[in-house]
């Protein structure tokens, strides 16, 4: 018994500290606005970005976050938003849906941001969508892929028009993914990704586009999180021989399943859907023994607004963007200054036509929304089509699309 | 006369090795029994084989003449089979008025009983806590109290059921002279007053001798000898 | 090479990376009778360490192995030494407290190596009989795990593993004896933490090293710990390389996605059959 | 308890609370307020199996997610009023309460925690790995993303649900003191502090195992409803480990077995750590280092530890007084 008492002699102390924790983080919470960590200038203007900043998403959310600053600063340096400064103001929507939907309800109510950009995840963005059209904010969705947000566009315009999406929607990426594999004359493939939605609804809307292309499915395999049995999918993804396999899990398991596919099948090329395979990095440590592509909005190269990105993020960040969940986020804030610019104001109600109606240039091209407020990505004329690289000992080199 | 406990052929085994075999044993109402034997002679494992902690691999254990083998230890504790254990689990944050409580709504008699019950319970927890000596530690939770306290409590435990059948492991060790004397007298006054027969274990032969008619010597899982009195 | 076959022998390779864990996890949770939740942390140190020292040109797996054993030890004895131990008898705010402390160093890791994925070099698999390719990971897992686990079954048997055996069984026959049980305890919590790190610089170039990467395997090295029954060697050995085996078959043959859920729904029927673990432990004394 | 707990400083704290919204603070930190006093809820529900019953239980968000995806499901899909949906949903998450129960009653210590945990990622998998239903718009429902749950208005006021909430938190850790104070509470706090002598002492203990997993899980499913209303859909994360966690943890900084204390607990550090808009890295280790200064030094809880150390100030003579006092009585105690 004596051991369970054995720390009491301290227990005022103890009290006493945790007493005026308490009281002090009482006051810093009542107090009006919180505490100031970032006093805004009168006259600034302010953009929410939401993205998971701790976890196991916190890779995504944090090459996120720093597109999101670098483009601030560059609308910065170009003169702001009519002579008035641009800032941003960060919440971490820690992958959860409550929290997201708290952050965004931060961001406007407190920080008094004028649009938001965010958030990364599928869900967390479906929670954030609320927020913004409960208080008739403007809201960019840089990534978050699911049909579920323009469909709601779509159905209730008048509650969600403040909503857009720069990102590719499953049917774009379907389509581009599609182009891709039949200029490599890909008449078979592989698809293996995590077993969640966002990557079943890939598979699924890419078998039926690359049906039109004659491609067919030979294999395909998700994983759980929790024990990701990556070898027996990559013996029998190797056994099942097709002509390429396509990753659809944009994160660290990318890294972890190539690993276990090049032991097996080290002639077997490898398609990545964008993520952390873009990393020079990490692709350093990869074999190559066999082509690995990476998808990605945009790569050194195909534009010089598009090199010049990725040269003042390497210069910043001390190393290159993976080209999607850093270029993206990097996009929608450029479009929502510059619609700003074009509508002279950052009320929703003027830079909502604004956003339906202009086109915006962009790294990745010029971004144009259709009705339910998805850019246009694809394969044809007059869209954004995005960037496939392959990995070469010396970086990556563009394949596609020809120039 | 009919036994109130009465074992058959009882035989345990842990892995390879038959801890106890063959046993057959009988108690009659109000008997005063002893069970001694060598450590590691199976004194435990008959016991908890007996107060339905553990069912044994073969043979039959009847009470008041119904078969109860494979009765757990709490629907046995209901019938009026109560025990003690060597070593004392007493709930450390329950008050020893509370732990009394615990085992008093455990008896369907006393919750059926409805609202009258409550101060049925009351007084039946004052009676328990002045035969064993423990009304001015009522209050105070189980951890804090000391051997000799601990002990006692497990006897008003094992008497909350108004068993006809004590069984009490080692029960008398390690504990002060007069902690000793009041809960033996305790044990003959329920065996003088209300009948109650018990099986008592121990190494103490002089301690068996004064207390039981009959003395069960146990080695190496059998009966060897039975003494009486 | 059938792919069968191949399945099976990386889902012995599997199993041998769950038991490199549990045996740091069995050594605590026997010795200082504590679910240690900050395992996994101590196993995504190994792998960061691993990596500092291939960036570095120093892609020896041995070398990191000890240096980060090394860390690890002193990070592992400091934990023991000023949280474990005074908090002991409170068996409910330790797991809390040590997924506290993982959680602390996801965060540092972060902080000091970036959240973004790295990755170490892999190297070729040997190509065994039949065709079969043996990955090094694989094997090393396997092998390490074996030699671990035989180790420790040696150590418990000898004389200089009494202290560990007599702690395990009875503290206060082991205090009786004049052992500093205290000491014993720390330094044990201590040498399993450099386990687990030894475990994380060998493992490290089968995946990507990410600052959560611990997570995943703490849940399974710790079903193996608990189910095994904390304190047979064998026994965790066994049901690593067997759980690894039927997560390996269940993905191949039924689907992938399923392999976690047939692995825990194995462990709810095996503790639902024999409600005391899979080694029945021998007659209790009241 | 110490004497001074039992006084009005509950009362006071729920009149403060009242009275918070009206300093109109933002709709951020009411947001915040009413997340924490759902979670507050249902750490109180951990506590009444992990504590109260010390069936110490990893898979508590699996009545939480259950309940809060039949409440999803029932509106959206089966078009069910909201009221009936969430009765149904409380059902659901008793009954899924008293499965587990009756699976892990013959279980003990670590066992529980294992087998609960085992259970719940097993749901936890099948709500992330199935995109069980096509939904009215085209595209797929279930899965990460969750499903929306239909609710007859749009965009509450932040202070309706904010009171919403608390009363709810008021009513649920009321009724679940009263049941922890209750005769069944007792036997469940005996079975928790020594199961052998619990049925030593005649308790049916596998009974009353189930009973406290099948009432603590209906309070986490009325929870998980709430949940579910409050964000507007039940996604796969209300049936993760790490929410199971999160309670226990509350339950641990508060103290096991008080139901107080992990309320309490779960507000102080749910509001602090996510009220406080601290910078993401600034705010996982403060948690982090909280949490471990805090088990460091009240290892039962802040409540748990508090109350020990009044029992022993208060029973300073409890032991070993017995002799001097109980001379004698043992004699009249025989008659």
């Amino acid at each position: 018994m004596t051991a369970r008492f054995g720390s009491l002699h301290r227990l005022p102390l103890v009290l006493l500290i945790g007493t005026a924790a308490v009281f002090l983080s009482t006051i810093l919470c009542v107090s009006p606005g919180g505490p100031a960590l970032a006093a805004s200038l009168p006259g600034t203007l302010k953009i929410g970005v939401l993205a998971p900043l701790s976890g196991p998403y916190a890779a995504g959310g944090t090459s996120f976050v720093q597109a999101a600053t670098l483009a601030v600063e560059q609308a910065n340096a170009e003169g702001g938003v009519s002579g008035r400064r641009v800032e941003i103001a960060v919440g971490d929507s820690q992958g959860r849906v409550d929290v997201a939907k708290a952050e965004a309800l931060r961001l406007v109510s407190r920080e008094k941001v004028s649009a938001l950009v965010g958030a990364y995840l599928s869900e967390e963005t479906i929670g954030v969508m609320e927020v913004a059209a409960a208080h008739r904010t403007v809201l960019i969705v840089p990534v978050a892929a699911t049909a579920e947000i323009t469909d709601k566009v779509r159905r209730d315009h008048a509650r969600y028009r403040y909503v857009f999406r720069v990102g590719y929607s499953l049917p774009q990426w379907a389509e581009m993914i599609s182009a891709f594999l039949s200029d490599r004359k890909v008449r078979r493939y592989g698809f293996v990704g995590a077993g969640i939605r966002w990557n079943h609804e890939l598979a699924g809307t890419l078998e039926r586009m690359a049906a039109a292309h004659g491609i067919t499915p030979a294999y395909s395999a998700f994983y759980s999180a929790g024990n990701p049995a990556f070898d027996p999918i990559a013996v029998a993804a190797a056994a099942a021989s097709p002509d390429i396999v396509i990753l659809g899990d944009p994160g660290r398991n990318s890294v972890s399943f190539l690993k276990r596919l090049r032991e097996v099948a080290p002639a077997l090329p490898v398609l990545s859907v964008g993520g952390a395979l873009g990393d020079a990095r990490l692709a350093a440590s990869i074999p190559l023994s066999a082509p690995v592509y990476v998808q990605a909005a945009a790569w050194r190269g195909v534009s010089p607004d598009a090199t010049a990105y990725v040269e003042r993020y390497e210069q910043r960040y001390g190393a290159p963007p993976v080209g999607y969940s850093d270029t993206l986020p990097y996009d929608a804030v450029t479009v929502l200054v510059a619609a700003w610019r074009t509508a002279g104001s950052v009320d929703s109600a003027v830079v909502v036509p604004v956003l339906e109606f202009d086109a915006f240039p962009g790294v990745a091209g010029t971004y144009r929304f259709d009705a339910a407020h998805q850019a246009r990505w694809g394969a044809g004329p007059g869209t954004l089509h995005g960037t496939f690289v392959r990995w070469e000992r010396d970086g990556a080199r563009i394949v596609f699309p020809p120039r | 006369m009919t036994a109130l406990l009465s074992a058959e052929g009882i035989t345990k085994s842990f892995g390879a090795t038959r801890v106890i075999e063959g046993i057959a044993l009988s108690i009659a109402p109000g008997e005063p029994v002893g069970l001694f034997g060598p450590n590691g002679s199976g004194k435990t494992t008959l016991v908890n084989i007996l107060s339905g902690l553990l069912f044994p691999d073969a043979g039959t254990v009847r009470f008041e003449g119904k078969e109860i083998t494979r009765l757990p230890i709490d629907a046995r504790y209901r019938l009026g089979v109560a025990r003690t254990f060597q070593i004392p689990h007493p709930y450390p944050a329950l008050s020893v008025h509370e732990a009394l409580r615990v085992a008093l709504a455990a008896d369907p008699g006393n919750r059926s009983a409805g609202e009258g019950a409550r101060g049925d319970e009351e007084g039946a927890i004052e009676d328990l806590l002045s035969r064993t000596g423990l009304f001015n530690q009522r209050l105070v939770p189980c951890a804090l109290l000391s051997q000799g306290c601990l002990r006692r409590l497990e006897f008003a435990r094992a008497f909350a059921c108004r068993p006809k059948l004590l069984i009490l492991d080692e029960v008398f060790s390690a504990l002060s002279a007069l902690d000793e004397k009041e809960l033996l007298d305790l044990l003959l006054a329920a065996n003088r007053d209300d009948g109650t027969a018990f099986l008592l274990v121990s190494h103490n032969p002089p301690l068996l001798k004064s207390l039981c008619r009959r003395i069960l010597v146990l080695e190496e899982g059998r009966i060897v000898r039975e003494r009486r009195v | 090479m059938s792919p069968l076959s191949q399945v099976l022998l990386d889902g012995i390779f599997a199993g041998g990376t769950y038991a490199l864990m549990a045996a740091g996890m069995a050594l605590i949770l026997g010795v200082v009778k504590v679910i240690n939740l900050s395992h996994g942390a101590f196993f995504t140190l190994g792998a960061y360490v691993a990596y500092a020292l291939a960036e570095r040109g120093i892609a020896h797996p041995g070398a990191a192995a000890l240096l980060s054993a090394a860390i690890a030890f002193a990070f592992g004895v400091f934990l023991g030494k000023s949280f474990v131990n005074p908090i002991r008898s409170h068996p409910f705010a330790l797991p809390v407290g040590t997924l506290a402390c993982a959680l602390l160093f996801e965060q540092a890791a972060q902080m000091v190596w970036g959240p973004h994925p790295l990755s170490i070099e892999t190297g070729a698999p040997w190509v065994g009989p039949g065709g079969l390719l043996i990955r090094r990971w694989g094997a090393i897992a396997f092998l390490s795990s074996a030699a671990l686990l035989a180790g420790l079954k040696g150590l418990l048997a000898t004389r200089p593993g009494l202290p560990l055996r007599l702690i395990a069984e009875d503290e206060e026959i082991a205090g009786s004896l004049g052992m500093d049980v205290e000491a014993i305890r720390y330094l044990t919590f201590g040498g399993a933490c450099a386990m687990a790190a030894a475990a994380g610089a060998l493992l490290s170039p089968s995946g990507a090293v990410t600052p959560t990467m611990g997570r995943a395997p703490l849940i399974l090295s710790l079903v193996v710990v608990i189910v095994a029954g904390m304190d047979s060697i064998g026994a965790i050995f066994l049901l690593s390389i067997g759980l690894g085996i039927l997560g390996n078959a269940c993905a191949y043959l039924l689907s992938p996605q399923w392999s976690y859920v047939a692995l825990l729904a194995a462990v709810s029927l095996l503790l639902a059959a024999r409600p005391a673990g899979i080694v029945v432990l021998a007659g209790r004394s009241d | 308890m110490l004497p001074s707990f039992r006084g009005g400083w509950p009362a006071a704290g729920i009149g403060l609370l009242l009275l918070f919204p009206l300093s109109s603070p933002d709709a951020f930190f009411l947001d915040v307020f009413t997340t924490g006093f759902l979670l507050a809820a249902f750490a109180a529900s951990w506590d009444v199996v992990g504590g109260i019953a010390g069936q110490v239980t990893l898979g508590h968000a699996l009545p939480f997610g259950a309940a809060a995806y039949a409440c999803a499901l029932l509106t959206s899909l089966a078009g069910w009023p909201l009221p009936l949906a969430v009765a149904a949903a409380i059902l659901l998450a008793a009954a899924v309460g008293a499965g587990v129960g009756t699976l892990s009653a013959p279980l003990s210590g670590p066992f529980v925690a294992l087998l609960t945990l085992a259970l719940g990622e097993i749901a936890h998998e099948a709500a992330a790995g199935n995109t069980f239903f096509s939904g009215p718009g085209g595209y797929a429902w279930g899965g990460e993303g969750g499903i929306p749950v239909a609710l007859p208005w749009q965009d509450a006021p932040p202070f309706a649900s904010y009171y919403v909430a608390l009363c709810f938190l008021c009513l649920a850790s009321f009724a679940m003191l009263r049941f922890s104070r209750s005769g069944a509470g007792l036997i469940l706090r005996a079975v928790a502090g020594s199961p052998i002598t619990a049925q030593a002492s005649g308790v049916p203990i596998a009974r009353f195992k189930r009973l406290a997993f099948t009432v603590g899980s209906a309070f986490a499913g009325a929870t998980g409803a709430g949940f579910a209303i409050h964000v507007g859909r039940a996604t796969a994360t209300d049936l993760s480990l790490e929410l199971s966690f999160q309670a226990a943890t509350f339950a641990a900084v508060g103290g096991r077995g008080t139901i107080v204390g992990p309320v309490v607990a779960a507000l102080v550090l749910h509001v602090l750590f996510q009220g406080l808009s601290l910078p993401p890295a600034a705010r996982v280790l403060l948690y982090a280092l909280t949490l471990m200064v805090t088990l460091r030094f009240f290892p039962g809880g802040v409540v748990g530890t508090v109350r020990e150390a009044a029992w022993r100030v208060r029973w300073k003579n409890g032991t070993g007084s017995f002799r001097r006092r109980g001379r004698g009585r043992p004699g009249e105690g025989g008659s």
